[in-house]
């Protein structure tokens, strides 16, 4: 299903159809030719538009229902019961429309600025990180078809914005004027710098077995066995550095309550303060989206294609790709769920060992792991059992060497 | 009519299972003490054995120093507390510390002057004195030379008012309600009928020992 | 457009500690003598503030002329007031035992995030602010900046006896008799402590008075 | 990177009640620590001098608010020692039982607050959940949750409810299948290793010389309990091990609190087991009009250390003449700064955690 074909025809049709109306109803003149002329000029960028708004919204609804997941499943975690907002009164649901109750009050509040703070960088900060967050959303395709961009080297690009964030959560931590936000914003540079090049190295082993940067590629070569498979050890690599990439739990520091009070978003109230929690969970979705792409094989699903015919004549045929992607990021974003539940918080000194110390070499020789089997198997396609032993025996014994001598610790 | 010796307290044991290793009680190690003691005739007076752990002895304010540091030689590492009794002829500075090898405990008292209250500062012995010689400096106002930083810990560092001296008096909500009654009910007399009556609020609630130190009123502290 | 809360003394520190009055301290990172605005080009960008203002007038104006202004806030209340009630952001700051009986609605058993509400430490965030304990004179300036410093619908709860009229501490040198002394009290929870089931009651009761009164927009839209 | 002093407190996530660390910090590191308290100050002391002893018993529940009964046994057993009154066996039994309890929930209260303050959320939720329990308790045995109100002088107000024993037991039993949960939450997990080994080494004759005691002295290394050197009540007739740690860092402070959660169980079991039967106030006391001239020193292991009370009659009045608290608690947020320099600022919250503050009985 291609999304943009259908919806040029969709947006053609509904043009048409109304100008073809105004012509009925005797607007001829000049003007109806310049607005077919204009309509004809940008008959491609309007399509465009609606395809990103489209994309962007079902982006966003991913982002509330990951905040509904993730707050009823860490209070499950506890034995506790998270919100349970219905709509027939509080208490009386399920939790699912909390996020919008949340958000048009935040609407509401009062947006205060600390008096010496830099107003401009101040206001400014939230919304580049969002900013580019949303870029990024829109460059990670759901499906073959069903995407706002697919360019050549998509994931380059993505992981160039994404890598933005940090800078725009430095630079409004330094505005705030608050000791807390300023050291909230040195530690997410430190943090940005540490783990930004092992998880660049470790989507390098992926994109080699795959043989290009479209990340329609990268599943399509998937389709029999996923890269996880094949690159445990990229995997492993990649979840700690992404977690370290959306600050998340284990690698809280830039917003770490304990120390400092709310981090670097301690000074920001109403809608500021929503667009920066917003904009952690589009980067969660964001993360996830790439990980499914690059090792569980995106939108790829274990059941063979089927066709239905539906009772009033229509027919329905194949595994839905995109429910299937959509359900994949769901799961991964569940375990980093869990890993938040289960595990406290490391310091900036830990983080950099963990980054440099650890991440990059294990990266390296991930890397060099491929180099060599690729250089052996001159098409791994075609025997995964064999390219799998080759590569998960030797990486398993090593990693449980690397343990054993407490390399890890 | 203090340190009259305690009989002996039923509950306390002495001699039962897994007893400490000196049979008895520290008694030995309290022979040793007093012994010692002893010996600074001119500064210890009276220090006797009060109980199967306690031990009490008086000291004169200008040799604390010196007592102090033999006790903790001696074995009395753990200063437990150190604390002053504001009585009407004196303020009495004690000192509790506690062995940890022999399991006992002395009480040691130094006497010094209500008005102007001063002493040596027993940090050189215990670093961790400086922190109830902090306390007793806020609350009594016992002036400890040597303190590294004598300064209040507990009242707001403005206020001019030491609190548990038995001079200062609180008032409590009760009498307060009853004293503002009581000028309003004055004010409202006194006022000419004619004129408007006296419609300044009712007084700040008037606290005892207020940070600038105002003479709290007699109210007297029993409630 | 909101105002910029010009007013609002909100240099003091967001953690709610009393200005640093020990000698030589300064707040903000401590270069000498260098003022922390970075002089920006003050001249286009003031004017920018005027052009923003000048909208949002102009907007509002426009919005008076059609006088669909009335009917607008008639839909928009119930579902402002609504949104308020639904997620009520409390300050997590406590005083003394009765924020022991506060961390237990917070827990398993009384799930306060039931009622949607969520404990927050930074008061910029927050819309409700609990006082649960006795106030002393050094704790009065910590109180006054943390209420300055949460943003405008706000409301405070008097949790305990102590912070209703001081409770046991009635002839003490050193407690103030009583939260309302300092801050606008909104509800009481007479207790000593209160169980964690009256503080819960007093939730669904603020919820109540939120539905009540509607909720006030920090937006000073005008 | 210059220099800067850091307020953390008095409203701060970390400090579990309002006090206030001020730390001057050059980058990440610590240079230098001052404690600022005082911000509950409320004068008992001052007050005590104001009440007749019964009037003070309720106001030593809040003496803190953690650990309530652990201070009013104190209390009551510092007027006993004044008055020499012995409470019968039963009521020593049953008083055992509940400062072992309190030990319990108190502990409880510190490991979750001690796991927030490094992120792990989910210890703070078991940790309340689990003291629930506890309290479940408090409220069949006195009919109050955390307030109790309970010891008297010369016993305890009331017997063991029927039903109190086997479900004592039993939720005692269930502590014990608690504690390995925790520890695969805390002990075994390698992130709380690395936030807690190393961190705030307090060497031993350091810890003696700056007055630390319980858990922290323990921790650094002395096998020191008032239960063991002084035994008050019966606890001479209970057996139980006191455990210590090697040097005095976060892990040992931890692995010292959650054992003592485990003797506490295993201490509440014995005292249920071989309660004698026998009446709980001792027979035909009454509070004497005078209180005699005397002065006494009575100590007690409070779940933060060596609680104890000086206590002054006067032989005038039935008020005491002067009554001084030595709150464990006060001595080691003033010795926080001693032991501090060097560390990063992650590790401050882990340091102040350590000290399991309660700020109503620092602050008197």
């Amino acid at each position: 299903m291609d999304l943009y074909s259908t919806m040029h025809g969709l947006v053609s049709w509904l043009v048409n159809g109304i100008l073809g109306l105004l012509e009925g109803a005797g607007m001829r003149g000049p003007v109806m030719q310049l607005v077919r002329w204009m309509y004809g000029a940008l008959e491609h960028a309007i399509t465009v538009a609606v395809v990103v708004v489209l994309i962007l919204v079902i982006g966003l609804l991913m982002v509330i229902l990951m905040l509904w997941i993730e707050r009823k499943l860490i209070a499950r975690l506890a034995d506790r019961r998270a919100t349970m907002l219905g709509i027939m009164g509080i208490g009386k649901g399920t939790g699912a429309i909390q996020l919008f109750a949340d958000a048009i009050k935040l609407l509401l509040k009062e947006d205060t600025t600390p008096r010496k703070a830099d107003k401009y960088i101040f206001a400014v900060g939230p919304s580049i990180l969002v900013g580019s967050s949303l870029l990024v959303l829109v460059a990670v395709p759901m499906s073959d078809g069903f995407a706002a961009s697919d360019l050549k080297d998509g994931l380059l690009f993505a992981m160039a914005v994404f890598a933005f964030a940090p800078f725009a959560v430095f630079l409004s931590g330094w505005s705030a004027n608050n000791k807390y936000t300023l050291m909230g914003g040195m530690r997410s540079a430190t943090q940005m710098i540490s783990c930004e090049i092992p998880l660049l190295l470790s989507i390098a082993g992926v994109v080699m077995l795959a043989g290009s940067f479209r990340l329609a590629d990268i599943v399509h070569v998937q389709d029999r066995t996923w890269f996880i498979l094949l690159q445990p050890v990229a995997f492993v690599v990649y979840i700690v550095a992404m977690i370290s990439e959306i600050e998340r739990i284990p690698f809280d520091l830039p917003e770490a309550e304990a120390e400092l009070v709310e981090g670097w978003q301690t000074e920001y109230s109403g809608m500021k303060f929503a667009f920066a929690m917003m904009a952690g969970y589009i980067r969660g979705y964001i993360g996830c989206a790439i990980g499914v792409i690059l090792f569980f094989g995106g939108w790829s699903s274990p059941v063979p294609a089927y066709t239905v015919d539906l009772p009033w004549g229509g027919r329905f045929s194949g595994p839905v790709p995109e429910l299937w992607f959509l359900v994949k990021v769901l799961l991964l974003f569940m375990f980093l769920v869990w890993v938040r539940a289960g595990l406290g918080r490391v310091r900036v000194d830990q983080i950099v060992t963990i980054g440099w110390k650890r991440l990059l070499p294990l990266a390296m020789f991930n890397l060099a792991l491929t180099v060599a089997l690729m250089a052996f198997s001159d098409d791994i396609g075609t025997s995964p059992p064999v390219a799998g032993a080759a590569f998960v025996i030797p990486a398993a014994c090593l990693t449980a060497a690397f343990w054993r001598w407490g390399w890890f610790r | 009519m203090m340190g009259t010796a305690a009989t002996q307290k039923a509950g306390e044991e002495n001699g039962s299972a897994g007893a400490p290793p000196a049979a008895g009680g520290p008694g030995g190690f309290q022979q040793r003490v007093l012994g010692e003691l002893g010996r600074l005739q001119g500064t210890v007076t009276e220090s006797s054995v009060t109980g199967p752990r306690r031990m009490l002895a008086k000291v004169a304010p200008d040799k604390i120093v010196e007592v102090c540091r033999l006790l903790r030689d001696a074995g009395f590492e753990h200063l437990s507390a150190l604390t002053c009794v504001d009585y009407d002829s004196e303020l009495q500075v004690i000192y509790l510390l506690w062995s940890y090898k022999d399991r006992c405990l002395i009480e040691l008292r130094a006497a010094i002057s209500g008005a102007e209250p001063k002493i040596a500062s027993v940090t050189s012995v215990w670093t961790g004195a400086e922190f109830h010689e902090r306390e007793a400096y806020d609350m009594f106002g016992v002036v400890f030379e040597g303190c590294p930083n004598l300064k209040r810990v507990l009242l707001p560092d403005e206020w001019s008012v030491f609190p548990l001296r038995k001079s200062f008096k609180v008032e409590s909500i009760h009498e307060k309600r009853k004293r503002i009654e009581a000028e309003k009910a004055k004010a409202a007399k006194a006022a000419a009928p004619a004129a408007a009556p006296a419609s300044e609020p009712a007084q700040p609630p008037k606290q005892g020992g207020t940070p600038d130190g105002a003479p709290a009123p007699k109210g007297g502290g029993a409630p | 457009m909101g105002s910029e809360g010009e007013g609002r003394d909100a240099g003091a520190r967001p953690d709610g500690a009393a200005p640093d009055e020990r000698p030589g301290a300064r707040d903000g990172p401590a270069e000498p003598g260098e003022e922390c605005v970075p002089p920006g080009p003050s001249v286009i960008l003031a004017s920018l503030d005027e052009l923003v203002d000048g909208l949002v007038g102009l907007v509002d104006w426009g919005i008076g002329l059609v006088s669909v202004k009335p009917l607008v806030n008639r839909i928009a209340r119930p579902i402002f007031g609504w949104s308020q009630r639904a997620s009520i952001f409390a300050l997590h700051s406590g005083l003394a035992c009765c924020a022991m009986e506060m961390g237990v609605v917070g827990m398993p058993r009384l799930d306060s995030e039931r009622l949607g509400v969520a404990w927050f430490s930074s008061p910029r965030r927050c819309d409700l602010f609990l006082v649960n304990g006795w106030i002393t004179k050094k704790t009065r300036p910590v109180l006054m900046t943390l209420y300055e410093q949460m943003p405008e619908p706000k409301w405070v709860i008097a949790m305990g006896e102590c912070a209703i009229s001081g409770g046991p501490w009635h002839d003490s040198y050193n407690v103030i008799f009583g939260a309302d002394e300092l801050l606008p009290v909104d509800i009481y929870i007479p207790g000593c402590p209160p169980r964690p089931e009256a503080l819960l009651d007093a939730l669904w009761k603020l919820q109540k008075k939120i539905a009540r009164e509607g909720t006030r927009s920090g937006l000073r839209l005008g | 990177m210059t220099q800067m002093w850091i307020n953390m407190g008095p409203q701060h996530p970390s400090t579990h009640g309002l006090w206030d660390l001020l730390v001057r910090v050059d980058g990440e590191t610590i240079m230098e620590a001052q404690t600022k308290i005082g911000y509950l100050h409320r004068g008992v002391e001052k007050i005590a001098e104001n009440r007749t002893i019964e009037k003070f018993l309720p106001l030593n529940d809040r003496l803190c608010y953690v650990a309530n009964s652990s201070w009013t046994t104190l209390f009551t057993m510092a007027v006993e020692d004044l008055l020499e009154v012995t409470p019968p066996e039963r009521a020593q039994y049953i008083r055992v039982v509940v400062l072992e309890l309190q030990r319990i929930a108190s502990h409880l209260v510190w490991l979750g607050a001690y796991g927030a303050d490094m992120g792990l959320l989910t210890m703070i939720l078991w940790g309340w959940r689990d003291r629930e329990i506890i309290l479940d308790l408090f409220s069949l045995l006195t009919g109050a949750r955390i307030m109790h109100n309970f010891p008297r002088v010369g016993g305890v107000r009331n017997d063991l409810p029927p039903t109190f024993k086997d479900r004592a037991l039993k939720a005692m039993d269930y502590m014990d299948q608690r504690i390995p949960e925790y520890e695969d939450l805390c002990g075994r997990s390698e992130l709380f290793a690395m936030r807690t080994r190393g961190i705030g080494v307090l060497p031993l004759e350091k810890a003696i010389s700056l007055g630390c005691t319980g858990p922290m002295l323990r921790a650094s290394g002395l096998e020191q309990d008032v239960r063991k050197e002084e035994p008050y009540l019966v606890y001479d007739r209970l057996d139980f091990n006191v455990p210590t740690g090697q040097n005095g860092d976060g892990w040992d402070r931890y692995t010292v609190r959650l054992e003592e959660i485990r003797q506490s169980a295993s201490l509440v079991r014995q005292a249920l087991n071989n309660m004698p039967e026998g009446d709980v106030m001792a027979p035909g006391f009454k509070m004497p009009k005078v209180l005699p001239a005397k002065t006494i020193y009575r100590r007690a292991e409070d779940p933060r250390g060596e609680g104890a009370i000086y206590l002054v009659g006067d032989g005038k009045t039935n008020r005491p003449y002067r009554l001084k608290i030595r709150s464990p608690t006060y001595v080691h947020l003033l010795a926080i700064p001693f032991y501090i320099k060097g560390a990063r600022m992650s590790d401050v919250p882990v340091i102040m955690g350590g000290a399991d503050p309660c700020m109503a009985e620092v602050d008197r």
